[in-house]
C-alpha cells in the first residue's frame, strides 16, 4: 500500500518536472524542472530497491551532469534564452506524432500482464535476498566480476570525454 | 515476492517519459534544452531497466542502468563542449539559426 | 590471472589493449616528448605500432582459431566473441584507420589543428569498434557504440573555429544522442523479454515467444532504428549529409568507412543472432529502409556540387545495397554484405584521399570544380579517382562490382527479382552522377594552376587504396575466401 | 597459346605511357607511342590469325579465374572465332587509319596527349569487348567504350557548353546498360554461367520459343541494351549530339566501332535470338524503322557531320533489319563495310571541316571540288558505295540484307528500298552542297596534309573494293548460310532507287538550286517537321531529362506539399516569406525537421508490424 502510494507520488513528480522540462521557457527553470523529474526517478530507484543506482542518480546524473547543464546555460548568454519563441504555430504534427508514440506504446503495454511472462528461468529466485537488501554489494561484485570489461570501456569513454571537452572548449591547445 | 505496484506501471510511466523526451526534442528551440530532452529518454530506458530488474530479480538491468548513466555523463561533457563552440562562433544557441549545412 | 580475467579473456582483448595504451600512449608523449607542432608528425609512428601491435594480437587470434579448428572463442563470460566475423571487420578496421591517419598529417596543419589528440581519437575510436565487431552481449556493444561515437562527435567538430564543423558535430552529437536512446530503449525491452543481456540468450528467449507479441515488436523497432540511424539508411540518414560535409575531410573519409562499417557489423549481429527469429517482423521494414536509401540516395546525389556532400548521399546508397544482402538473408548474401563492406572501406577512402590531398592553402577542393583538369595537374592521382569512381558505380573490373554482383546474386537466389531489377535500375543511375566528377576531372581545364603539394604518407595512403580497390577487382578470390569465413553461424 | 591478350594490353600501354607522360613528352613522341601501339596490335592481330586458320572452331584463352563461387566460374578469358577475327580486323584496320588522320587532324589542338591517351584507352576496352569469351568480360569492354566515348565527347564540350547534350547521351546509355546488366542475370540465372561457349551450347538444346518465354525477355534486354549503345529507336538520339566530339572521335567511335557493339553483341547470341524468333521480330521492327526515321531525318539537315551521323544511325538500323531477317552474316558484312565508308565519310568531312577552318554547315560550303580534290574523290568513293551503287562495296551488303528482309517479309524489303533512296539522296545532297556549283564561304579553302589524305585514300580504295570481301561466306562457320535468295529483278530495283536518289539530288541541288528551296517552302509542316527530327529531342527532354532531374530537387526541396515537416517544426509562415516564397527543401538543415523524420519513420515502422503482427 505504501509502496504504491510512493509510487504515485515519485511518478507524479518526474511526469510534472519532464512536462515542465519542455515546457518552461527559460532554460534555467528547464534545467531545474529536469532535476525534479530526476529525483523522481531516483526515488522509483529506490522504491524497486536500487539503492545504489539511487546514489548513482543523485550524485552522478543530479550532482554532477545537471550541474554541469546549469553551469553552462549561466556560461552563455541567458537573456537569449528568455526570449526563446516556444511552441511553432504548426506543432500539431510533431503532436501527432508524439502522441502516435504514447498510443502505440500505452497499446502495447495495456495489453496486459500477458506481455510479461518472463522466460521461465529467467528470475532468479535463489538470491531473492538480492532484491531485498544487499543490493549494492552484489552490484560491486558483479561489476568487477562478469561486467569488468564494460566498466574498463567505461573508463576509456570517460577518458574519451576528458580529452574531447579539452579539445573543444580549450583556447589554445 | 509481492508487489503492490505492476510492471506494467513503471513501463507505462517509462513510455510517457520517452515520449516526452522525444517531444521536447522536437519543439524546443533552445539547444541545450534539445540536449536536456535526451537525458529524459534516456532516464526513461534507465527506469524500464531497473523495473525489468526488479521483475526477474536480476542486477544485470542496474549494471546496464549504470553504464546508461556513464555514457550519459560523457556525453553531456563532450555534448556541452561542442554546444559551447558553437556558442562561440555563432553568439546564438537557437537551434535552428545553425543550419548552414543543407541540402 | 583471476577467474574474471583469464588467459582467454586476455588473449581475445590484446588488440583493443594494444589500441588502448597507444591511443594513451600518444595522449601523453605529444604532452612531454613533443610539444612543437613540427615534431606532431611523429606520433604517427605511435598509431603505426599500435596498429601493428593489435595487427598482431588478431592474426594470433586468426591462427589460433584456424589452428584450433574452432569456430568461435568467447570471453568475458560469453561477453566478448572472437569469430571469422569479428576478425573479418577488424582487420578491415586496422586498414580504414591506418589510411585515414596516413592522409590525415598534413591535412591538419593546413586546417591550423593538427594536434596530437587526433590520432589518439582515431585509436581509441577504432577501439570502440573492436568492441562492435566482437561484442555478444548487449551491454558491451552499448558502451562500444557510445565510445566509437564519442570520438566521432569530437572528431568531426575539430576544426574548432569552423562554424561549418560546429554545426556538423552538433547536429550529429543530438541526432546520435537521439537515435541512441531509441536504441537503449530497445535493448531494455530485449532485456526484459530474455532476462538477459548476453545475444546468445536473448535469441533463445526470442525464438520461444510469439512473433506477434507487441512487445517484441516495439522492442524490435526500436533497436532496428537506432541501428538504421547509425548506417545512415533513409529516413534515419538526414545527418550524414551534414555531418559528412562539416566533418574535416579526413573525420569524414573515417566516419564513411570505419563508423558504417562498425555499425553494418553491429547490425548483423543483432538481426542474425537474437532477432534471427522474427525475420518475418523485421525484414518489410530493411526492405523499406533499403529501397527508400537507393532512391533517396542516387536521386539527390545528382544535384549536389559539393563532393563530400554528393559522397554523402552515394554512401547513403550503398546502405541501402547492404541491407540488401541482409534482406536476401542467405549465406552468399551475408558473404555479399562482408565483400560490400571491403571494397566499399578502400574504395571510399581513396575518393576521399583525393579530395585530401587537393586541399591547400587557399583551395578547400570539396567542390567538383575544384577537380577541374586534375588530369593535368597530377594524372596519378586522376587515374586513382577515376578507378575508385567506376568501384564505387559497380562497374567492372573494379572492385565494387564484385561487391554489387554478390549482392544481385544473392537476391537472385532468394527469389528477389524486383530488388534485383530496382538494385539494378539504380546502379544505372548512380553512373551518372559520378561521371559528372570524372569528367569534370578530365575534361575541364584547371581553374588554378597550383601544383598539388603531396606527402609520403598521402602517397603510400593513394597505393594502398588504389591497390585495393583494383586488385580485389581483378583477383577478387583470396577476398571472398577471407569474407566467405566470416559468416555468422 | 597465341597470346590474345596482347592485342588489347598494347593500346593499353598506349594509354599509360601518354596519360602518365604525355603532358611533357614531344607531339612526335604522343604520336609515335599512340599510332605505334595500335600498329603493333594490328600487327599482332594479323599474325595471331594467320597462325589460327582456318579458325573453323573458336580458339580460346583462359587466362586466370576472376570469380568463382561454388560451380559458377567465370574467368579472365579471350576467344577469337571467326566473327571476331573480322570484328578485331576492322577495330585494328579501320582504328588504326584514323589514329594516323587523328595526328594530322589534332595537330593544333590544346590537350594532344590526353585525346590520344584516351583514343588508345577506347581501343583497349573495343578489343576486350571483342575479344571476351564471356558476357561479363563483354560487359566491361562495353562499359570501358561507353565511358571513354564520354570523355571524348567531352573533349569539345566546354567549348560548346554542350553539356545538356552530354547529359541526354549519359542517361539514354543508362537505360540500354540497365536492359543488358539485367539480361546478362537473367543469363546466368536460366543458365548458370555466363560463358559464352556452355551458353550457346545449353541454349542450342532448348525449343524454340514460340510464345514469349525466358531467352524471348533475355533476348529483348540484349537488344534494349543494343539499342542504346547502337543508337537505335528509341535510345538514339545521343548519337547526333555526340558529333560535339573531335572528328576522328566521329568516324573512330560513333561510326566504325564502338556503335557497332551492340550489332556484334546481338550477332555473338545469335543462338540465342534464333530461339526467340518474337525478340527477332522486334528487332528487325526496330531496325526498319530506326533506318526510316533516321534516314528521313538526314535528307534536310544542313550540318555536314549531322547529315552523316543520321546516316549512322540509319545504317545501323539496316544492319539490324538484316540481323532481325535471320541474315546474321549480313548484318556483319554490312558492318564491315560500313566501318569503311562512313569512317571515310566523316574523315572526309573532318578534311573539309579542317580546310575551311571549322566550318560545318553545307550551305556555307560549295565548289570545293577544286581547292581539296583528293577529299572530294575520296568522298565520292564512299558515296557511291553508301548509295549502293554496283560493285561498290555497300551493294554487296545492302544487298544481302534487303534480299534476307524480302524473304522474311517482302514489305521491309519495300520499306529497305525507300530508305535506300533516301540514303543515296542525302549523302549525295551533301556532296552536291559541298563540292558543287560556288563558294558560298569566306573562309580560305587549303588541301589537308598527307597524314591525313593518306587514310582517306586508304579508306577510299577499301569502300570500293570491300565488297568483293566476301565475308558472310568467311562467317560460315558461325552463321551457317540459308539457301540463297537471288533475285535479279529485286536488285535492279534497290538499285534504281539509289540511283533515283542520286538523280533527285543532282536536279535538286546542281541543276535546278532554287527548287530545293521552293520545294522546301511548299512543304512547310513536313520540312519543319523533319528539319526538327520530329521534335523528338524536345520530347525526351521533357520526358525523360527533366522529369529525373526535377525528382532530385524535390527529394532535397521541399516540394510535395508545403507545410507538411518544416511548417510543424519552424511555424511555416515567417520562414517561408523571408525565402521568397522558394520552395524549401526537405534537407532543411533544421535538426528538428531531421528528427521528425527520424520520429515518423519510427512511428511508420511501429504501425507496419502492428498492422501486419495484427493480422496474423
Amino acid at each position: 500500500m505504501l509502496d504504491t502510494i510512493f509510487f504515485y507520488l515519485f511518478a507524479l513528480l518526474t511526469l510534472l518536472g519532464a512536462v515542465l522540462t519542455i515546457t518552461r521557457r527559460s532554460a534555467v527553470h528547464s534545467a531545474i524542472s529536469l532535476i525534479v523529474s530526476l529525483v523522481g526517478v531516483a526515488g522509483l530507484f529506490l522504491l524497486q530497491r536500487a539503492e545504489f543506482l539511487f546514489a548513482v542518480q543523485i550524485v552522478l546524473y543530479i550532482g554532477g551532469i545537471m550541474l554541469l547543464f546549469l553551469f553552462v546555460i549561466m556560461l552563455v548568454n541567458l537573456d537569449r534564452a528568455e526570449r526563446e519563441r516556444q511552441f511553432s504555430k504548426a506543432w500539431w504534427l510533431a503532436l501527432a506524432c508524439v502522441v502516435g508514440v504514447g498510443a502505440e506504446i500505452a497499446y502495447f503495454l495495456t495489453k496486459g500482464p500477458a506481455a510479461f511472462q518472463f522466460p521461465p528461468g529467467a528470475a532468479s529466485p535463489g538470491v531473492a535476498s538480492a532484491a531485498a537488501g544487499g543490493n549494492v554489494e552484489r552490484l560491486a561484485d558483479a561489476l568487477f566480476s562478469e561486467y569488468l570489461l564494460p566498466f574498463e570501456m567505461a573508463s576509456l569513454l570517460l577518458l574519451v570525454a576528458v580529452v574531447g571537452s579539452v579539445i573543444l572548449a580549450k583556447k589554445r591547445i | 515476492m509481492t508487489t503492490a505496484v505492476p510492471l506494467s506501471w513503471y513501463l507505462i510511466l517509462s513510455a510517457i517519459l520517452f515520449g516526452l523526451g522525444v517531444a521536447g526534442f522536437v519543439f524546443r528551440r533552445n539547444i541545450i534544452t534539445v540536449f536536456m530532452s535526451i537525458e529524459l529518454m534516456l532516464n526513461a530506458v534507465n527506469l524500464s531497466f531497473v523495473a525489468f530488474s526488479y521483475q526477474l530479480r536480476q542486477t544485470d538491468g542496474h549494471i546496464y542502468t549504470f553504464f546508461v548513466m556513464v555514457v550519459a555523463a560523457a556525453e553531456a561533457a563532450v555534448g556541452l563542449a561542442i554546444i559551447l563552440t558553437v556558442f562561440k562562433n555563432r553568439a546564438t544557441l537557437e537551434i535552428d539559426e545553425v543550419s548552414d549545412l543543407k541540402n | 590471472m583471476s577467474q574474471y580475467y583469464t588467459a582467454t579473456d586476455h588473449f581475445v582483448l590484446v588488440p583493443a589493449i594494444m589500441l588502448a595504451l597507444f591511443g594513451c600512449a600518444i595522449l601523453l608523449f605529444d604532452f612531454w616528448v613533443f610539444p612543437e607542432p613540427k615534431q606532431r608528425k611523429w606520433l604517427l609512428a605511435f598509431l603505426a605500432l599500435g596498429e601493428a601491435f593489435a595487427g598482431y594480437g588478431l592474426w594470433q587470434q586468426h591462427t589460433y582459431i584456424a589452428g584450433q579448428g574452432i569456430a568461435e572463442l568467447t570471453a568475458f563470460q560469453g561477453s566478448l566473441v572472437v569469430d571469422g566475423f569479428s576478425l573479418f571487420f577488424n582487420w578491415m578496421f586496422i586498414a580504414a584507420a591506418s589510411i585515414v591517419a596516413l592522409m590525415s598529417y598534413r591535412y591538419l596543419e593546413v586546417e591550423g589543428e593538427h594536434h596530437g589528440e587526433y590520432y589518439s581519437l582515431i585509436l581509441l575510436a577504432q577501439c570502440g569498434m573492436y568492441f562492435l565487431a566482437s561484442g555478444a552481449d548487449l551491454i558491451t556493444l552499448f558502451v562500444g557504440l557510445e565510445l566509437m561515437a564519442l570520438c566521432f562527435y569530437i572528431m568531426v567538430g575539430f576544426l574548432r573555429s569552423d562554424k561549418r564543423s560546429n554545426e556538423a558535430a552538433m547536429k550529429y552529437l543530438l541526432l546520435g544522442g537521439f537515435s541512441s536512446g531509441f536504441l537503449a530503449y530497445g535493448f531494455s525491452l530485449l532485456y526484459g523479454l530474455s532476462g538477459s543481456t548476453k545475444l546468445s540468450e536473448i535469441g533463445v528467449a526470442i525464438a520461444r515467444r510469439d512473433p506477434a507479441d507487441p512487445v517484441l515488436l516495439l522492442a524490435m523497432v526500436t533497436t532496428t532504428v537506432g541501428l538504421l540511424f547509425k548506417i545512415s539508411a533513409v529516413p534515419f540518414h538526414m545527418w550524414a549529409p551534414d555531418a559528412y560535409e562539416g566533418a574535416p575531410t579526413t573525420v569524414t573519409a573515417y566516419l564513411s568507412v570505419g563508423s558504417k562499417a562498425a555499425s553494418i557489423a553491429f547490425l548483423l549481429r543483432i538481426f542474425l543472432g537474437p532477432l534471427a527469429s522474427a525475420r518475418a517482423a523485421w525484414e518489410p521494414l530493411l526492405v523499406f529502409a533499403a529501397i527508400a536509401s537507393l532512391t533517396v540516395g542516387n536521386l539527390a546525389a545528382i544535384s549536389q556540387h559539393n563532393i563530400k556532400r554528393l559522397l554523402a548521399y552515394s554512401s547513403i546508397s550503398h546502405a541501402g545495397y547492404m541491407l540488401l544482402g541482409l534482406v536476401a538473408g542467405n549465406e552468399t548474401g551475408i558473404k555479399g554484405v562482408a565483400v560490400y563492406v571491403l571494397v566499399y572501406t578502400f574504395t571510399n577512402l581513396g575518393v576521399f584521399l583525393v579530395i585530401v590531398a587537393l586541399r591547400r592553402e587557399g583551395l578547400v577542393g570539396d567542390n567538383i570544380d575544384d577537380l577541374a583538369g586534375l588530369m593535368h595537374k597530377s594524372p596519378g592521382y586522376a587515374l586513382l579517382m577515376l578507378i575508385c569512381l567506376l568501384s564505387l558505380a559497380g562497374i567492372p573490373p573494379t572492385a565494387g562490382f564484385i561487391g554489387k554482383y554478390y549482392i544481385f546474386l544473392s537476391l537472385i537466389q532468394a527469389g528477389r527479382y524486383v530488388l534485383a531489377a530496382a538494385a539494378a535500375l539504380y546502379v544505372a543511375v548512380a553512373i551518372y552522377y559520378y561521371f559528372r566528377i570524372v569528367r569534370s576531372m578530365f575534361m575541364s581545364d584547371a581553374e588554378d594552376a597550383g601544383a598539388m603539394e603531396t606527402t609520403f604518407g598521402v602517397r603510400v595512403a593513394a597505393a594502398l587504396t588504389g591497390l585495393g580497390t583494383l586488385g580485389i577487382g581483378i583477383f577478387p578470390e583470396p577476398f571472398l575466401r577471407f569474407a566467405g569465413q566470416s559468416l555468422i553461424r | 597459346m597465341q597470346h590474345l591478350w596482347l592485342i588489347p594490353t598494347l593500346p593499353l600501354a598506349g594509354f599509360l605511357v601518354n596519360g602518365l607522360a604525355g603532358r611533357r613528352a614531344s607531339k612526335t613522341f604522343v604520336n609515335a607511342v599512340a599510332i605505334g601501339s595500335v600498329f603493333l596490335a594490328f600487327l599482332w592481330t594479323v599474325k595471331t590469325l594467320f597462325a589460327l586458320a582456318p579458325l573453323e572452331t573458336p580458339h580460346i584463352e583462359r587466362y586466370f579465374t576472376w570469380i568463382a563461387s561454388g560451380d559458377l566460374r567465370i574467368g579472365f578469358d579471350f576467344a577469337v572465332d571467326r566473327l571476331s577475327a573480322v570484328m578485331l580486323m576492322v577495330v585494328t584496320g579501320v582504328g588504326l587509319l584514323i589514329h594516323i588522320y587523328a595526328a594530322g587532324y589534332m595537330a593544333h589542338e590544346g590537350g594532344y596527349y590526353r585525346f590520344f591517351a584516351f583514343l588508345n584507352l577506347f581501343m583497349f576496352f573495343m578489343l576486350v569487348l571483342v575479344l571476351a569469351a564471356n558476357y561479363l568480360l563483354l560487359f566491361v569492354g562495353w562499359e570501358g567504350v561507353g565511358l571513354c566515348s564520354y570523355l571524348l565527347i567531352g573533349f569539345y564540350f566546354l567549348r560548346k557548353s554542350a553539356a545538356d547534350a552530354g547529359k541526354k547521351a549519359f542517361i539514354v546509355n543508362r537505360i540500354g546498360d540497365f536492359g543488358f546488366s539485367l539480361a546478362v542475370f537473367l543469363i546466368f540465372v536460366a543458365f548458370g554461367t555466363l560463358d559464352f561457349g556452355q551458353v550457346f551450347a545449353k541454349a542450342a538444346s532448348l525449343p524454340v520459343e514460340h510464345t514469349a518465354g525466358l531467352l524471348t525477355a533475355v533476348c529483348l534486354l540484349l537488344m534494349l541494351g543494343a539499342a542504346g549503345k547502337s543508337a537505335q529507336v528509341p535510345l538514339y538520339v545521343w548519337l547526333p549530339d555526340a558529333m560535339e566530339g573531335p572528328t576522328p572521335v566521329s568516324a573512330l567511335i560513333h561510326a566504325a566501332t564502338m556503335v557497332t557493339a551492340g550489332v556484334y553483341m546481338v550477332a555473338r547470341s545469335a543462338t540465342l535470338f534464333t530461339r526467340a524468333p518474337l525478340a527477332l521480330d522486334v528487332v528487325a521492327l526496330i531496325g526498319l524503322f530506326t533506318a526510316v526515321l533516321a534516314a528521313s531525318i538526314g535528307l534536310v539537315q544542313n550540318d555536314i557531320k549531322k547529315v552523316f551521323a543520321y546516316s549512322t544511325v540509319s545504317q545501323l538500323g539496316y544492319m539490324f533489319l538484316g540481323l532481325g531477317a535471320g541474315a546474321f552474316s549480313a548484318g556483319i558484312f554490312h558492318l564491315v563495310t560500313h566501318a569503311f565508308f562512313k569512317a571515310l565519310l566523316f574523315l572526309g568531312a573532318g578534311s573539309v571541316i579542317h580546310a575551311l577552318s571549322g566550318e560545318q554547315d553545307l550551305r556555307q560550303m560549295g565548289g570545293l571540288r577544286s581547292k581539296i580534290p583528293v577529299t572530294f574523290w575520296t568522298m565520292l568513293c564512299a558515296a557511291v558505295a553508301i548509295a549502293g551503287v554496283p560493285p561498290f562495296s555497300g551493294f554487296y551488303s545492302k544487298d544481302e540484307i534487303l534480299l534476307a528482309a524480302h524473304h522474311h517479309a517482302p514489305w521491309m524489303y519495300w520499306v529497305g528500298v525507300i530508305t535506300a533512296g533516301m540514303t543515296a539522296f542525302y549523302v549525295f545532297r551533301a556532296m552536291f552542297m559541298a563540292f558543287f556549283g560556288s563558294y558560298r564561304g569566306r573562309a580560305h579553302a587549303h588541301e589537308s596534309p598527307l597524314v591525313m589524305t593518306a587514310p582517306l585514300m586508304a579508306l577510299a580504295a577499301l569502300s570500293l573494293a570491300g565488297g568483293k570481301i566476301d565475308v558472310p561466306r568467311i562467317l560460315e562457320p558461325v552463321f551457317p548460310r540459308g539457301e540463297a535468295h537471288h533475285s535479279p529483278a529485286l536488285v535492279a530495283i534497290s538499285v534504281g532507287a539509289g540511283f533515283a536518289g542520286i538523280a533527285l539530288a543532282w536536279l535538286l541541288y546542281v541543276v535546278r538550286p532554287a527548287l530545293a528551296g521552293a520545294l522546301a517552302e511548299r512543304t512547310g509542316f513536313l520540312y519543319r517537321l523533319l528539319y526538327g527530327k520530329y521534335f523528338l529531342d524536345e520530347i525526351y527532354d521533357a520526358l525523360v531529362v527533366r522529369p529525373i532531374e526535377r525528382v532530385s530537387r524535390v527529394l532535397l526541396w521541399r516540394g510535395m506539399d508545403v507545410g507538411l515537416i518544416d511548417g510543424a517544426v519552424n511555424g511555416a509562415g515567417n520562414r517561408a516569406q523571408g525565402i521568397g516564397g522558394v520552395l524549401r527543401k526537405l534537407q532543411s538543415g533544421y535538426i528538428r525537421s531531421y528528427a521528425v523524420w527520424v520520429l515518423a519513420g519510427a512511428v511508420l515502422m511501429l504501425v507496419t508490424v502492428a498492422l501486419a503482427g495484427g493480422g496474423r
